[in-house]
């Protein structure tokens, strides 16, 4: 089990184009599964290829168990990457596939099938030793292509939007077949992704990354809960922001004065955010509750989206039941307390690297 | 979008006039040579020969002129595709692999010597290479060969580098296989039908010269086309005939295995090239 | 995976390289062929000539053979042209758009002309154009040249057609174009840029061919190649240089402007060709 | 206001695979808005390329209005086509785009002038009438489609996953913006679309196809709420069917005996479905409750998802707060009598084309 740190890493491709990543510095503990959740462009696949070192760093230092990986050649550091396209060698078979790391190595042919045996076990897939990979379903090319990954008893596990190509059901019963091998083995793993609900579901802990930033590193729960920033909390699906004077555990804004949990917070200007499936309708007032005028009532099958105007200002709440009042009746959204929670500003972009 | 192109009987269609242009462009000419080549009295308005003996075309064979010719061909033809390969792996690699706003531009650049009239490149290359001691050499007819031959190395590899993904090389690695088993073991069994045909394409374009080896090759370089055309100026029909089949038989065979090997490969499911 | 391929040094290397390979090819050759033909005395080790003057020059364009020579290689390439481009289009069309297990087989057999030495093929067809009565005619020369330059036309216009949407053609037709303004008002202004490089291409291979035209003309269709060669044998320095520049030139003005006209439009944002 | 009918269409492509279409009737009432809703294969891309008449059927007929328009060519149908890329002319201006349909027609210069700047202010970006596609972002690229596409008067508006290459906040505002403008102008709409959300959000009826076959031409809310078959009960993100022997309202099945709604439908074989949310976790047996264990919890952020093993079955459950009870203590999901709905089995495939 391998504890990685990621120290101040940066990364540009374009000279004069922003880094694709800027000062990120990360540690994943021992045995755990970190995804690194962003957008396109947010740095996340760089993060994966400088950890695997098909790619170096321009600033900063990767370790492995506190020593420095970055003097370690690719095929030396034993941090293997799976991709999204599974990258079977068409021209081998599938157990040639697995002992793939193991022959490059020099392991007996003895070593090698009951390597893969045990591999092809340990993926579900028993008894496809001489099937091609073009003979294989996409779900079961990424099982060879994680069982070739495992065989060379990695260090770290680095899954590259694994599941992004898989239609939804197969895709469901990799993510949890992977995890559950993750567990078994104990291997530390990075997962990228842009699914927020697959990083939610498969990590331990989550990294934020929004062009080249770091935003948040934190476990699924506390991330979706409390989002720190603005920017996080955007990414992470909330439309709602408010910000006003707090005094008192109240917060003045445009729209009205609110009851929030200030918790210690200093008095003055502050922003709180709430999640869309917080708010609730209301037809009369009551504590914490805004007029507002519904604009569009949008149904999609789980939920009910509302589109209100509050004063200047649109909201977006989710329901999961119709909100039924008479036309021309006063409406209100309900902002409870307990949902009501304080995001900072966002940092301002990193610094340009010194020259 | 639903994949009506890959309608059978378009496929068949297809296949069948693949096959048919094949034959009339190899075999309609060969055949027509070897008529002339093994006859001795054939005039119009006869559709065949009057005669048919084989003792020309062996006669032919048996010259050591001819052998001498043959050697030459093979010699420049073989060490020209040699170095083409070399050349053209790195340039199509990067050409195929990364896209950048110029690239059609270079393309056509490479392109143009097999465009811009040969006659022209030959004349300029020859005061060079006269000045330079090369010229009636070997070594001065493969340095003018690789003018026209490279391009086409290059357009061959580019077309495989076209459909290659980096990213098994990459996955390679980062399974533990150093740069020379990356190369060895993944890349060149996925770029092997590829290379193969780029090699085809760079012999023949040199096997095939003319103009060029006699410019800078002064007569003292004598390959088959010399040969052959000298004969034809000489106008010996049997001769000629003998000359013509040797010269277009090695590609024709070669060619024919060649487009064997590719049909074999497009009938299997997607590999490295399809 | 980042776009580290459009790294600004990269291409501007790139573009540098292909300013390079331009300037060699093209104006090297013409170049020394300029000196030959504008010197009266230039004998190695001189590096230029001792004197100069265009008088050679301009007494080979005032013979009326190099005139007639001039209007036989425009006609023949013209016509060639044409045709080409009249039979490649629907070819190119199908290869490019339509993607079947049997396209790389059909490729490859199209281009076969262009690999097996064209001595072979001229020989065979030559046999058939003398007992149509086409040997020694314009239209037999023609008929010849289509076979290499109609695969180069195809070759040409299968780029344009492997980034051509059909798309657009839909939706011109839904909005209410016509199968004829489908074609002028959608079809041709994407697909000009290409078939301008195409015609250029088939243009050039004709008008460079040799061999062909010596074959199949029988002496009685000279074009400036014949002519040229037929200096070359005699050996006058500045009468060859002259012919070869007047052959070299038109080509390498008509490239030229092609390359500017594709660099601006690759300088322009995404348009039906890039 | 033009009234579709398409009766009894069947298009095959190839000569042995199933036909892309099979025998689908269907009618979009005038004015109104029809979703296609489908995975890719499901022939929905098909169905619109022949309404719009740039395919032909095998069998059956198009009707707009009451008259046939097999014989009409596409360019004289006035239905456009919308397509996912905008394919805007790139060697025309936006102005000479969006007139394009108009000047094939022979308009004259000032009725083109005109129709641009009112069709560039129904969607909303005035002033761009010189703009290059090339310069204008993927969701403008996409409304100039629409306004190109509007400007001829088209009977029928075709929309071929005109959203799906957008990021998801211009998505969601594109798709207000294309429902306000089909509802201003009545515009009979057809919209192909694999986004279940998309398709419930914007259609006043949403045909569900599959392989072909017509499922289901429902309102967006019945669809989701009792989708006829087990096939689009699936489609519709239901994974819990039960099969059992119903009589005197309820169902015997193998797990249990559940309390159902059975309307008058005759006793014997039945199968009911319930959509994952819901169902519901309980720590104590209550009325239509089976014992289960819980396999798994997994946190996708909007809503937990419970893996429970139920007998030999495994089941799938949403619920919107985690549900907490001590380990090793008897676990109960529970199936609401009212959110128990009866699907039909599938209907079998459908015939083959006589010859």
């Amino acid at each position: 089990m391998t504890r990685i740190a990621l120290t101040g890493i940066t990364r540009s491709y374009l000279r004069r184009a922003p880094p694709a990543l800027a000062h990120v510095s990360l540690a994943v503990e021992p045995g755990t599964l970190l995804a690194l959740l962003g957008a396109s462009g947010s740095g996340k696949s760089t993060l994966l290829k400088l950890v695997a070192g098909v790619e170096a760093p321009d600033q900063g230092d990767i370790a492995f168990d506190g020593r420095s990986v970055l003097p370690v050649p690719a095929h030396r550091r034993r941090a293997v990457l799976v991709f999204q396209n599974a990258y079977l060698f068409p021209f081998l078979s599938v157990a040639e596939n697995i002992a793939f790391g193991l022959r490059v190595q020099g392991a007996s042919r003895a070593t090698m099938q009951a390597e893969v045996r045990r591999m092809l076990d340990l993926v579900e897939l028993p008894g496809i030793e001489r099937k091609r990979p073009a003979q294989l379903s996409g779900g079961e090319q990424q099982r060879v292509a994680l069982a070739r990954a495992l065989a060379i008893r990695p260090r770290v596990l680095l899954l590259d939007e694994p599941f992004s190509s898989l239609d939804s059901a197969v895709r469901h019963t990799l993510q949890e077949a992977v995890r559950r091998i993750q567990r078994e083995l104990g291997i530390t793993t990075l997962l990228v992704t842009h699914d927020r609900g697959e990083a939610l579901a498969m990590a331990d802990r989550v990294a934020l990354l929004d062009r080249g930033a770091l935003l948040a590193h934190e476990t699924p729960q506390r991330l979706f809960a409390r989002p720190p920033t603005r920017r996080a909390a955007h990414l992470m699906g909330v439309t709602t922001c408010l910000r006003g004077e707090l005094a008192g555990g109240q917060l003045r804004t445009s729209l009205g004065v609110l009851a929030v949990d200030a918790d210690g917070a200093p008095a003055g200007l502050a922003t709180y955010a709430i999640r869309p499936e917080h708010m609730r309708l209301a037809c009369a007032p009551e504590p914490n509750a805004l007029p507002v005028r519904v604009l569009a009532e949008t149904f999609r099958g789980e939920r009910y989206e509302y589109l209100l105007q509050a004063g200047d200002e649109t909201l977006r709440v989710h329901a999961f039941q119709p909100f039924t009042a008479p036309a021309d009746a006063p409406a209100y959204v309900v902002l409870p307390t307990e949902h009501l929670f304080p995001v900072c500003d966002d940092a301002v972009a990193p610094p340009a690297r010194p020259a | 979008m639903m994949p009506d192109a890959t309608h059978p009987p378009a496929r068949r269609a297809a296949a069948l006039l693949g096959r048919m242009v094949l034959g009339a462009v190899l075999l309609g000419p060969i055949l027509a040579l070897l008529l002339h080549a093994s006859s001795t009295h054939w005039f119009f308005p006869r559709l065949v020969p009057a005669e048919w003996t084989l003792a020309p075309l062996l006669r032919q064979l048996g010259d050591p002129r001819t052998r001498a010719a043959l050697g030459a061909s093979l010699l420049t033809a073989g060490i020209t595709t040699g170095i083409a390969l070399l050349l053209g792996l790195p340039a199509a690699r990067v050409l195929g692999l990364r896209t950048f706003r110029g690239r059609s531009l270079v393309l056509l650049v490479l392109f143009l010597p097999n465009i811009v009239p040969p006659l022209a490149i030959g004349m300029g290359l020859n005061v060079l290479l006269l000045r330079l001691g090369l010229a009636g050499s070997i070594a001065g007819v493969v340095l003018v060969h690789l003018v026209p031959v490279v391009p086409y190395a290059i357009l061959a590899l580019l077309g495989v580098f076209a459909r290659y993904d980096e990213g098994y090389e990459l996955q390679a690695r980062t399974l533990g296989a150093n740069p020379c088993q990356v190369w060895l073991r993944v890349a060149l069994p996925l770029l092997w039908p590829g290379l193969a045909v780029a090699a085809l394409f760079a012999f023949l374009v040199s096997w095939s010269q003319y103009v060029l080896t006699l410019l800078v090759g002064g007569g003292q370089v004598i390959t088959l086309p010399i040969l052959l055309f000298a004969a034809v100026s000489g106008g010996n029909p049997t001769s000629i005939a003998g000359l013509a089949l040797l010269f277009a038989a090695p590609p024709a065979v070669a060619i024919a295995l060649a487009v064997r090997a590719l049909a074999a490969a497009a009938g299997q499911p997607a590999r490295g090239m399809s």
